[in-house]
């Protein structure tokens, strides 16, 4: 039991010690972001006055218990049942407060939620379970790479659930939602690698629906879009590239490469494989079949499977997809 | 009315509820069918966007006949009333906030359907 | 053989009336026909403890599995079923039912001294409804459960396999015997009051009842039809919440918080209505500000449905809508932070008596508090971006719906505990489990806070290294609360055969139900009480050789 | 002194045994039905509330779809229903004042229209089925290929121009709408039905007198209320300009 307290006592002080460690404040991690002041300042605002009431209530109670505990002999004493002037200093104090955090949280909003006009814009995907950053050149990414002290605009959309954007670094948050567009920015302070989480519920992967946020210099960041754009370019073989572009594109989150079938039939090992489909037909599987099934998928429905997977024509050049199927036959070695 | 009902035998004399005369029902069932005829007969001229508050309009009057005389709501207790008001506030602003919102939000939701033009596979 | 206690004469004060409403009738027909309100009562109460247990089991397994990183017991979808059958038990079978349709139902008719509420046969059928609705919901569990969290989500609960359409007609279900709870509770205190007993001579607990009933008779029908068209999308595809038929995901949140934001006020109403009966009792003090403590939970119960979008601050709800939203939802504070002020200025110059529902009493005003401060946070457009579907939420609910609601129910329970059963239970290890609730409590959830406000998102099965020692924490605080939870349910079982018995007065309490004797007779009163100011203890004095109280005229 | 005894003398059988008077009783009953029709009035407030949204937002396809509602049919059951509603009040006031004959002649009446309202609906239903104008995943119009469809005299609405306009997007949605609410109406159409059968059996029984007629008064709240629902659906799914 002593061991027990101690032992908690003791990791109790490691979670004080851990929260200064990062550079953030007990409650909140490092601002990061220029407008981090938005939500920060409000909220130790709150924070005090929280305290302040808490302690107040605290004191007071433990005070009368104490006081006016029960004692033989003892009766209470009877005071005023009511006081209006005492019940309205308790009610306007807090509503005046109140309106303060209102109002206090209200800029702090129209901060979030107002881009400088020229903010550098970055197209987000969303799907069970990944995330897709396309840059202005058309290059895509799986984590989120920004350049430092220019004001970054993300627009994004989901292709299947509700999914959310967070980035607590940055104070940043924002549902991800299908069939409209959501916004939201930021301004990186420095360089750095923050943690982006999904935070809306959004099926089995929700919890490693992760990325990063790497930020970088002005240089470093052209030259990673460059490099991160020419994937067959900067990649040794074509199967590295094609292993890439997999990632890039979310193949992952329906087929698995190991085998086990998901939404999509697993990829593993089905070149050579007969397949029969929904209508009946059947086919041996080919190069030409695997690129008319990233092309129209609708063509040809496997067996056993819903016509869910979206259409890859315009997004993947036809090198890409050669990349892409060399990437598949590696495979069937593994 | 009361007369009609008093002579029945019994204690507690007064009546539990008020009996509708039968004059006043045959009226408001006759004002209403004459408003339903109104109703179907303003959507023969074209008035714009007046038609729909027209319609509303009169599915109101009809809707507060039934509930004053159908309802008895003129002879009850005034809290029934309250609570009919109550809902019907409610219900006002459930739409009211919630199409507010919607509004505010759909060129979001336009940009998304004009980008991606291929309509989803019914 | 006098059914109230009205003098020192008295002679029964710690003696059962031979016929109670427990054993007046028997067979189990008795039971589960009986339109009998206490009866109901404890029926209601049975059921409702044994769904605190599931969703508490529930509870317990989600603890182990984030006691640390990776996957410790089970996988991600296992864990995704976990929290939504723990939110989902709790919030439609605990306590959303809780403490109105229990304690309520029981107390209600004694306290406003009437022989029964104003339908019994619908009261009835709440508590039948209850059991089907709670069927399905066990139907959903064992034949595939269900993993959308409790907010049911859409496009995600289009997509899952799980059972929502169920899960959902389980709900439904439940949504009218709350309904019929409330038009029950509204139409009883309007029409049975006895002669005497006007509304500002009401005890405030039936305040608090009242206007938690105009909650479940406004909100809960939309909860209703939110269900029916979720149902109908599964079913027949209407589309109107499916953007991929041209629908709106987001309208579907408005419609379901209309309903759920109004509901985390049924959950608190009839708690602070307790607040409102125990601390009184147990301080000897008449209530301060009664009338302020009245109209605010009225106010509470209007304001409630002002506010729905705080949740939907980062849905892409527009900035407009979240502006309004985030300024009324402020409202709502200053009738609570009335009530919190009345009690403490109760308590001031009383004669403390630290019983145990005086001990769950005290938690709860430093609980909700916190709890109650925490929502301002999340109240406030700009830290709600942060805070937003984090631990800080879980932790901010669970300080009201846990440090809240359910603590409150357990002071009311061990308030009434006497009345209901007859017995009292051990005192000392009442007190014992107290404080053990309150402290695993606390560890609990405290650590949650800090997590969340640093980033640590809500429904995840696994997380990142950093937030380990929190996580962990909370764990072991969980556990401490089990314990103390399963000690409860220990002692109460045993008081019913070994309790003492319980005289008619126990805790020297001024409200009607304290004059009929303990358990009550079949029609609660033989005798039309009287009436009086139900926070006036001079009346009440102390027996020192029986241990209870009588009262005097 | 002993606990109430189950029935006394001055108790009168039609008063329950925890009220007092009559009148008691019929308040506290009244009063429940009403805050029941509260609920209801806000049950429904959910399908007025997903129409509101999508006629503000997306007017086209109200105008186009209504076209395929026969208003003609909405007006006679509009008709049906507020005749009901009369025959009902009607009831309760011979109800009210022991007049047993009419009493069961009027409920019948009543409960007669509610089978002539649902007759209209099936018909109505009936076409659009035959149409394919059904909800969204379901909404397959086949107005184009069948030519003896107009002919038929039914459909398009009776000004017999056909269709105006080209069909916007979604239009499924209007029918999704229109179903849910004329479905949920109808549902309390039935039910209301039922309650009326049962208060009907109860008065050949000769259950009711002045001091006792509340079910018969309740359950006329319940059908005046399906009424007024209905005082609103029409203008707002038949009319539309
Ligand atoms: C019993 C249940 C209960 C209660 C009583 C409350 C009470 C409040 N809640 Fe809470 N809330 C929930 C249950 C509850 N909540 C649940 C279940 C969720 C999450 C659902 C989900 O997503 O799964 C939630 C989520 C939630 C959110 C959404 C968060 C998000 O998802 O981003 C918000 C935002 O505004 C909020 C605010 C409030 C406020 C302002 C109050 C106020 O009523 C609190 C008022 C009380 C006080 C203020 C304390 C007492 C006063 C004083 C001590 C005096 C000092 C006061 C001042 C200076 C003002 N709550
Ligand atoms: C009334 C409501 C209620 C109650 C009481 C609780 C109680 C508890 N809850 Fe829960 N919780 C919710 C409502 C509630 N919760 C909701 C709505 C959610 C959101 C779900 C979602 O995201 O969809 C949630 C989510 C939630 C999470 C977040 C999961 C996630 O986001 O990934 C966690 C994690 O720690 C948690 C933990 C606990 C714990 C440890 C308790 C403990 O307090 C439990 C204590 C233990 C017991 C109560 C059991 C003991 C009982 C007995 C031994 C027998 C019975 C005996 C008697 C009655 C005497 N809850
Ligand atoms: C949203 C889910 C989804 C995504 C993302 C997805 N697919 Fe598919 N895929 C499916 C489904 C479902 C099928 C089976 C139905 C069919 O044949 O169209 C399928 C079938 C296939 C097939 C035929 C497999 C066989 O065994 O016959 C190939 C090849 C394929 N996908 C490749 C890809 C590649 C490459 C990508 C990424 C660029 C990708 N898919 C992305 C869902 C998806
Ligand atoms: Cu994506 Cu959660
Ligand atoms: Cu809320």
């Amino acid at each position: 039991m002593v061991d027990f307290a101690v032992g908690t006592l003791s990791d109790l002080s490691r979670m004080a010690l851990l929260a200064q460690s990062d550079g953030g404040s007990f409650w909140l991690p490092p601002p990061e972001s220029v407008s981090s002041w938005a939500v920060d300042n409000v909220f130790y605002y709150i924070l005090y006055l929280s305290y302040f009431f808490f302690a107040l209530i605290f004191a007071v109670l433990v005070l009368f218990v104490v006081r006016y505990r029960r004692r033989p002999g003892v009766e209470a004493v009877k005071t005023a049942t009511h006081s209006t002037l005492l019940e309205a200093v308790w009610s306007l104090i807090p509503l005046g407060l109140v309106i303060i955090m209102f109002y206090a949280g209200f800029v702090g909003y129209v901060e979030l939620r107002s881009p400088p006009e020229q903010a550098y814009e970055i197209l987000v995907t969303a799907r069970k379970w990944s995330w897709q950053f396309t840059y202005p050149d058309g290059t895509m990414a799986t984590d989120l790479h920004v350049p430092v002290g220019e004001p970054v605009r993300l627009v994004m959309s989901s292709e299947d659930v509700i999914h959310s954007l967070s980035i607590p670094a940055f104070r940043v948050k924002m549902d991800v939602v299908p069939g409209r567009y959501t916004r939201t920015w930021f301004q990186a302070k420095q360089p750095g690698k923050f943690d982006l989480y999904c935070t809306e519920y959004c099926g089995t992967g929700h919890s490693d629906m992760l990325a990063s946020v790497v930020v970088h210099q002005r240089e470093a960041f052209d030259a990673w879009l460059v490099e991160a754009g020419d994937i067959l370019g900067n990649s040794a073989t074509p199967v590295e590239a094609g292993e890439k572009l997999f990632r890039l594109h979310g193949c992952g989150s329906c087929h698995s490469t190991d085998g086990t079938p998901r939404i999509g039939p697993t990829l593993k090992g089905i070149f050579g494989e007969t397949h029969r489909f929904s209508d009946g037909s059947s086919l041996a599987v080919d190069e030409n079949y695997v690129r008319q099934s990233i092309n129209e998928p609708g063509a040809k429905i496997r067996e056993g499977y819903k016509n869910q997977m979206p259409t890859y024509k315009g997004r993947l050049s036809n090198d890409e997809i050669t990349a892409l199927i060399q990437y598949l036959k590696s495979l069937d070695g593994g | 009315m009361t007369t009609e009902a008093a002579t029945a035998s019994s204690h507690d004399d007064h009546e539990i509820a008020h009996v509708m005369p039968l004059p006043v029902l045959f009226g408001v069932f006759a004002t209403l069918m004459v408003l339903t005829f109104l109703t179907v007969a303003a959507t023969w001229v074209n008035l714009g966007w007046f038609n729909l508050p027209i319609a509303m309009a009169i599915a109101t009057v009809k809707a507060t006949l039934v509930a004053l005389y159908f309802m008895h709501l003129r002879y009850d207790a005034p809290f029934n009333g309250l609570a009919f008001l109550t809902a019907l506030v409610f219900v006002a602003l459930f739409i009211l906030v919630t199409l507010l919102d919607t509004i505010a939000y759909k060129p979001s939701v336009d940009a998304y359907r004009d980008a991606n033009s291929v309509s989803a596979p019914q | 053989m006098a059914t109230t206690v009205d003098g020192k004469t008295a002679d029964f004060p710690t003696d059962r009336g031979p016929l109670n409403y427990l054993n007046c009738d028997r067979g189990i027909l008795s039971w589960a026909f009986t339109l009998d309100h206490k009866r109901i009562g404890l029926m209601y109460l049975i059921s409702i403890m044994a769904s605190l247990g599931l969703g508490g089991l529930f509870a317990m397994l989600i603890r182990v599995e984030l006691a640390h990183s990776g996957q410790q017991i089970v996988d991600e979808n296992t864990y995704n079923q976990l929290f939504t059958l723990h939110g989902a038990i709790m919030v439609f079978l605990f306590i959303l039912p809780g403490i109105p349709a229990a304690l309520g139902n029981f107390v209600l008719p004694i306290m406003l001294g009437a022989k029964d509420v104003a339908f019994p046969r619908l009261n009835l059928a709440s508590y039948h409804l209850w059991v089907i609705g709670a069927l399905f919901f066990l139907l959903a569990l064992v034949t595939g459960g269900l993993d959308t969290g409790w907010t049911l989500y859409v496009p995600y609960a289009f997509q899952t396999d799980t059972r929502v359409l169920t899960a959902g007609v389980g709900a439904f279900i439940l949504g009218f015997s709350s309904i019929f709870t409330g038009i029950n509770f509204v139409a009883t205190i309007h029409t049975l009051r006895p002669p005497g007993m006007t509304w500002f001579k009401m005890p405030l607990f039936l305040w608090a009842l009242y206007a938690t009933a105009i909650i479940q008779v406004l909100a809960t029908p939309v909860l209703g039809i939110t269900l029916l068209l979720l149902a109908a999308e599964l079913v027949l595809g209407i589309g109107i919440f499916d953007p991929t038929k041209g629908g709106d995901p987001i309208l579907f949140q408005h419609f379901f918080w209309f309903y759920s934001h109004p509901a985390v006020y049924i959950m608190i109403l009839p708690a602070m209505g307790i607040m409102s009966e125990v601390i009184p009792t147990f301080s000897r003090k008449h209530i301060f500000g009664y009338r302020f403590i009245a109209y605010s939970s009225v106010a509470i119960a209007l304001l409630g449905f002002l506010v729905w979008g705080h949740h939907m601050f980062v849905s892409s709800q527009s900035s407009l809508a979240s502006t309004i939203f985030s300024l009324l939802t402020f409202s709502v504070s200053i009738p609570s932070a009335i009530k919190v002020f009345n009690w403490l200025a109760t308590m001031y110059k009383g004669s403390i008596a630290l019983d145990t529902p005086m001990l769950y009493a005290l938690s709860f005003i430093l609980l909700f508090g916190i709890g109650g401060l925490t929502g301002l946070f999340l109240a406030t457009l700009s830290t709600d971006v942060q805070l937003h579907d984090t631990y800080f939420v879980v932790a901010h609910f669970h300080y009201t719906m846990v440090g809240g609601t359910l603590i409150a129910f357990m002071a009311g329970l061990h308030y009434w505990w006497p009345k209901i059963t007859g017995r009292m239970y051990n005192e000392f290890w009442g007190r014992l489990c107290s404080i053990g609730v309150f402290a695993g409590f606390n560890l609990t959830f405290f650590p949650q806070f800090v997590m969340g406000s640093r980033g640590m998102p809500r429904r995840y099965h696994d997380f990142p290294e950093k937030f380990e020692i929190f996580h962990f924490l909370s764990s072991i605080g969980a556990f401490l609360m089990g314990l103390a939870m399963l000690g409860v349910l220990i002692y109460l079982l045993y008081s019913l055969f070994k309790g003492r018995r319980a005289p008619a007065n126990p805790w020297g309490s001024a409200t009607l139900e304290w004059q009929c004797s303990s358990p009550p007779p079949k029609e609660n009163f033989a005798e039309t009480p009287s009436v009086s100011d139900p926070y006036d203890y001079d009346h009440i004095k102390y027996d020192p050789e029986k241990n209870c109280y009588y009262r005097v005229n | 002194m002993s606990a109430a005894p189950d029935h006394d003398e001055n108790h009168p059988h039609d008063l329950a045994h925890h009220f007092d008077t009559h009148r008691q009783q019929f308040d506290a009953g009244k009063l429940g039905m009403w805050i029941f029709l509260v609920t209801e009035i806000l049950l429904f407030s959910g399908l007025f509330c997903a129409y509101v949204i999508y006629r503000a937002n997306h007017p086209e396809i109200f105008i186009y779809a209504h076209q395929f509602l026969d208003k003609n049919l909405g007006a006679l059951n509009t008709a049906v229903l507020i005749f009901s509603s009369l025959t009902m009040a009607w009831a309760v006031r011979a109800a009210q004042l022991e007049q047993k004959r009419a009493l069961v002649r009027l409920l019948s009446i009543t409960l007669a229209c509610g089978f002539v309202f649902l007759g209209v609906k099936a018909v109505e239903y009936h076409h659009k089925w035959h149409d394919g104008l059904l909800w969204a995943s379901q909404y397959n119009p086949k107005h184009h290929d069948s030519a003896e469809h107009n002919e038929a005299g039914h459909g398009a609405e009776s000004d017999g121009e056909g269709l105006h306009g080209e069909e916007p997007k979604n239009v499924g949605l209007f029918f999704s709408i229109y179903f849910m609410m004329t479905g949920l109406h109808a549902v309390h159409v039935i039910a209301g039905m039922g309650a009326i059968a049962w208060v009907l059996n109860r008065a050949r029984k000769g259950h009711f007198n002045r001091r006792y007629f509340g079910p018969v008064d309740f359950v006329g709240l319940y059908w005046h209320l399906v009424d007024l629902i209905w005082i609103y659906l029409f203008p707002l799914l038949y009319l539309i300009h």
